[in-house]
């Protein structure tokens, strides 16, 4: 059982090792088909050709490779929930008089909500890309980039350690930075040179707050050095590298004022990657990396200028990034700031400190995770079938592409909170939490936001799918049958995520998430042993 | 104490590099000097004083070495450094074929 | 150590002139300089295995930047910088030194680390691992994990720098050369 | 890229070689003194990449020579990855160093760390090698 651990990061690492290989076969066949035909020799000709015909049909053989791999992972993702902590040391290096001397892979119940959270949607956007990419050239490399991004994730998610969280989230960020780019066109550079820059910078001053951390504790294990700081006193320490944390983990998160390159870099990205990046990256490698370093290792869940800090941050975010929704015109960059905003309600509710604000905070991420990819991938249907991303000159497509607008009107209404829908139930929970912490000015301001957000999706849906279809799409056809089915899962989910704050299921999933939260500091006991 | 100083003025620079800069190159070689800067503190952080490198070499077992963990955390990181830099200098330079410029003035969306 | 101190002044002389200077040629070069000073620091901070690896790693670096640099028409680095701009940088750099100063005081000083984990390294590390390269030791036993996930990211980026690099990046129907044309076309009807 | 003149030409054909078994020994002594499989690794494709700076890559058949790259890379990393999950297959742990850890100071000791320096050096090589040769085959006109 224990074995499973690993798996999450070798089985996507492997097949992303593998896949090159795979892809020289057919380059090779290809190469030496066109050079070998040239000569005139009867027996190497045929050879010649059949190796042409095999390189065609080995051409499926990434698609299958690819999703076989994330479904996979998809079911060890669903073997994990309601387990007990898990503490697996790489190497077998046990602790050495106390001190853990190897890396230590921790499984907790947040660690298990990342990985459904990251695995549902890897899965769900490679079944989606198998017919989507071939717009796109070298589709190879795009597979292998995309397992290395799910590889990266699921590392940091399942991380113990300072240093190796740092690595996975390089291996994730770099992935992102070449599949932002991966059209080549003008745009699509920019975006990912701006987006680069800013990971970057990002990725230096985390590496020097786990320096800091290194040279005041002796040590890189998230346990152990949340134990030495509980122990000795190094006040201004912490918070400076809390500080720098939070200007990390903010400017890979875009949370306000670090957000600039959002909403070029994941617009620009292919459809998939966009909805991995929006659904699932700012929040694996920003918010719970963000959030785990600061109330789990640093302790700094009960001090109030650093949860101050936070929920600052989160309301500006929320409110800025809907009022700049409200202006957009193209279909992905209004999803790219709603985004923010969204992110914006996910800190804020952490910001509050309180385990009914962790709750809701975990549900708004598990949500907006389900129905921002879902959005990104209806955006991507309607560029595939009209090549076309303004919202002004389109119109009625709901007519041509059932699917994509019936999909995208349920994800739509979730977002804005309309009532039975999963979106609601968590944005309900986190203004409660506000209301109780006792934040009354903050509360109404999140209510205020989510008319905001309804406001800016009865835009799209009245704009896109809804009233006269335009004269230019009358021979617009719904997209292939691979691309609705991820499409109707994820909208399912949207509708169904409620489920999860029923009594018997909320203790599965959501409840071991919070207790991890509330537990604080008290991490490294759970993990070390007293 | 004036090294580690010293060593956050050699980040900061870099950091000066990135946000005042508007020049693809010089935004980069802000990024390689911010990377210099967190490898030399890594270092820094693991000197012993009167230690050796962290070598064993036959008669000397018990010598005092320099704290090793520090130094493979810099190994890990300069590769890891190397790798965006190559990464980010195919992005400019695509970016020149595009353009035929390294000024951020020129390229549209890169104007904040 | 006065060594120490020529050597990080020197660096620090050499990022202000890259940073600064015109031609965007002597930059690079002069990043170089900064880079090889370090490869320098490090072997005065005992950490052969890294001065090495730095040393080689500087030499590749500037084969990339001269390369991406050498172009006969260079455009000269423009130094449009808004005041607005350089102020409020200065002033954040200026917060940051001083919160800086304030938390270094709580570091142990320089020349006696905690050694917390790595004691165990150094006295365990022959007996348990068999390398007497204790620094090999700890990156491909102790942290071998690590260097997995090191060891990917230049895999990553060697990845990103060809798809970046291609020359066509993505099929629209006029940029579709001959025989994928047809096939391509065919595709988009069909759907 | 332009080759250089018959001098360089030359000395590069001498030097290489020895460029090239300087690099393989820093490989194999990854254990036992500083270097590893990441200064070797770079030091051999510093070897391939002198040759191509001198003899110009105009007569390669970069494409060809990108591809096998990109694939002695993948066989690189693939045989550290397998050796990582050698463990698993055994059935205990990932990363465990299984293999005997032999005498001390010598070529031939510390389980499987010098195997691991064998993979990282190929791929690390290749990787070098693969970005070097892509930069160089490609023309840096100005506005398309």
């Amino acid at each position: 059982m224990m074995n499973i651990i690993p798996l999450f990061i070798a089985l996507p690492l492997g097949a992303a090792f593998l896949l090159p290989i795979l892809g020289y076969r057919n380059f090779d066949k290809q190469k030496t088909g066109q050079a070998k035909r040239a000569v005139v020799i009867s027996i190497r000709r045929r050879r010649a050709k059949r190796a042409v015909i095999l390189g065609k049909r080995s051409k499926k053989v990434p698609d299958i490779l690819v999703n076989l791999i994330t479904l996979t992972l998809l079911v060890l993702s669903l073997m994990v929930i309601n387990r007990e902590l898990m503490v697996y040391k790489m190497g077998g290096w046990e602790a050495f008089k106390g001190i853990p001397i190897g890396i230590y892979l921790v499984l907790d119940g947040l660690s298990v909500l990342m990985l459904l959270i990251i695995n549902v949607v890897g899965f769900l956007a490679t079944l989606y890309s198998v017919n989507y990419m071939e717009k796109y050239t070298d589709k190879t490399r795009y597979y292998t980039l995309f397992l290395l991004l799910i590889a990266g994730m699921n590392g940091v998610v399942l991380s113990g350690d300072m240093f190796n969280l740092f690595v996975f989230l390089e291996v994730a960020a770099i992935a992102s930075y070449a599949l932002v780019a991966f059209g080549t066109e003008a745009e699509e550079l920019e975006a990912a040179f701006k987006y680069q820059v800013m990971g970057t910078v990002a990725s230096g001053f985390i590496l020097l707050g786990i320096a800091l951390l290194y040279g005041a504790s002796g040590t890189l294990n998230m346990a152990d050095i949340a134990r030495v700081i509980s122990q000795q006193g190094i006040k201004g320490m912490v918070l400076f590298a809390g500080v720098l944390f939070i200007t990390g983990f903010g400017l890979k998160a875009a949370i306000m004022p670090f957000h600039a390159w959002l909403p070029d870099a994941h617009p620009s990205a292919p459809a998939p990657i966009s909805a991995m990046l929006s659904g699932v990256l700012i929040k694996a490698i920003g918010v719970y990396a963000l959030v785990r370093i600061i109330f789990n290792v640093l302790g700094l869940g009960e001090t109030k200028s650093i949860l101050y800090i936070l929920m600052a941050l989160g309301t500006v975010s929320m409110v800025a990034g809907a009022l700049l929704a409200l202006g957009q015109r193209d279909f992905k960059r209004l999803l790219a700031y709603s985004s923010i905003s969204q992110i914006g309600y996910i800190i804020f509710a952490f910001g509050l400190g309180t385990p009914l604000g962790f709750l809701g905070g975990l549900f708004h991420l598990l949500n907006h995770a389900s129905f921002k990819s879902l959005l990104f991938l209806n955006s991507g249907a309607v560029v595939y079938a009209t090549e076309n991303r303004d919202l002004e000159k389109m119109g009625g497509l709901l007519e041509r592409m059932p699917v994509t607008g019936a999909t995208s009107t349920i994800a739509s209404m979730s977002i804005s909170g309309i009532p039975p829908l999963s979106g609601f139930w968590s944005k309900l929970i986190i203004i409660i939490a506000a209301i109780q912490a006792g934040h009354f000015i903050l509360a109404s301001v999140a209510v205020l936001v989510s008319i905001i957000t309804l406001a800016y999706y009865l835009k799209v849906q009245r704009l896109a799918f809804f009233g006269k279809l335009g004269q230019a799409w009358k021979k617009t056809k719904e997209v292939p049958g691979l691309m609705c089915t991820s499409m109707i899962i994820l909208s399912l989910l949207c509708v169904g995520l409620g489920v999860l704050l029923l009594p018997g299921i909320k203790n599965m999933i959501l409840d071991p998430a919070v207790e991890v939260l509330k537990n604080g500091a008290q991490y490294a006991n759970l993990i070390l042993g007293e | 104490m004036i090294y580690y100083l010293l060593c956050m003025l050699l980040f900061v620079i870099g950091l000066y590099g990135v946000l005042v800069k508007r020049n693809l190159i010089k935004i980069i070689i802000g990024l390689v000097l911010m990377e210099y800067a967190t490898f030399l503190f890594l270092a820094l952080v693991g000197y012993k004083k009167g230690g050796t490198a962290p070598i064993i070499t036959k008669g000397f077992e018990k010598a005092v070495f320099v704290d090793p963990l520090p130094q493979a955390l810099v190994l890990t990181a300069i590769v890891i450094g190397l790798a965006t830099t190559a990464l980010v200098v195919s992005i400019a330079v695509r970016i020149y074929q595009r353009y035929g410029t390294f000024d951020v003035k020129e390229i549209r969306r890169l104007k904040e | 150590m006065i060594d120490l101190y020529i050597l990080l002044i020197f660096m620090i002389i050499g990022a202000i002139v890259a940073i600064e200077v015109k031609d965007l040629l002597s930059s690079v070069v002069a990043v170089g300089a900064v880079g090889l000073g370090l490869s320098i620091v490090f072997l005065i901070l005992k950490a052969p295995d890294v001065a090495i690896t730095q040393l080689v790693v500087e030499i590749l670096c500037l084969i990339i930047l001269i390369r991406a640099t050498l172009k006969k028409d260079l455009p000269f680095s423009t130094s449009g910088r808004w005041v607005l701009n350089t102020v409020i940088t200065i002033g954040f750099i200026a917060v940051f030194l001083i919160a800086a100063m304030k938390c270094l005081r709580e570091l142990p000083e320089f020349g006696y680390p905690t050694m917390k984990v790595a004691s165990t390294y150094l006295k365990e590390g022959l007996s348990e691992t068999g390398a007497t390269n204790l620094v090999s030791s700890v990156i491909l036993n102790y942290r071998a994990y690590d260097t997995l996930g090191e060891v990917t990211v230049l895999f990553t980026a060697v990845m990103g720098v060809i798809v970046v690099l291609r020359k066509i990046g993505r099929r629209t129907r006029e940029k579709l050369p001959d025989e994928t044309k047809v096939t391509g076309s065919r595709k988009i009807e069909e759907k | 890229m332009r080759g250089m003149t018959l001098i360089v030409k030359t000395i590069t054909r001498l030097i290489v070689g020895l460029i090239f078994l300087y690099g393989i020994y820093i490989v194999f002594h990854g254990h036992l003194t500083p270097g590893g499989g990441f200064a070797g690794g770079i030091i051999i494709a510093g070897a391939f990449i002198l040759l191509v700076l001198a003899e110009g890559s105009e007569e390669l058949s970069t494409e060809v020579k990108k591809w096998r790259a990109s694939l002695f890379e993948s066989l690189g990393i693939f045989i550290f990855w397998l050796l990582a999950i050698l463990g698993l297959f055994t059935g205990s742990v990932f990363f465990l160093n299984l293999l005997p850890k032999g005498k001390e100071y010598h070529l031939f000791s510390a389980g499987i760390i010098p195997l691991c320096n064998i993979g990282i050096g190929l791929e690390v090589a290749a990787a070098i090698f693969a970005i070097f040769i892509t930069f160089a085959v490609l023309k840096l006109g100005g506005k398309e």
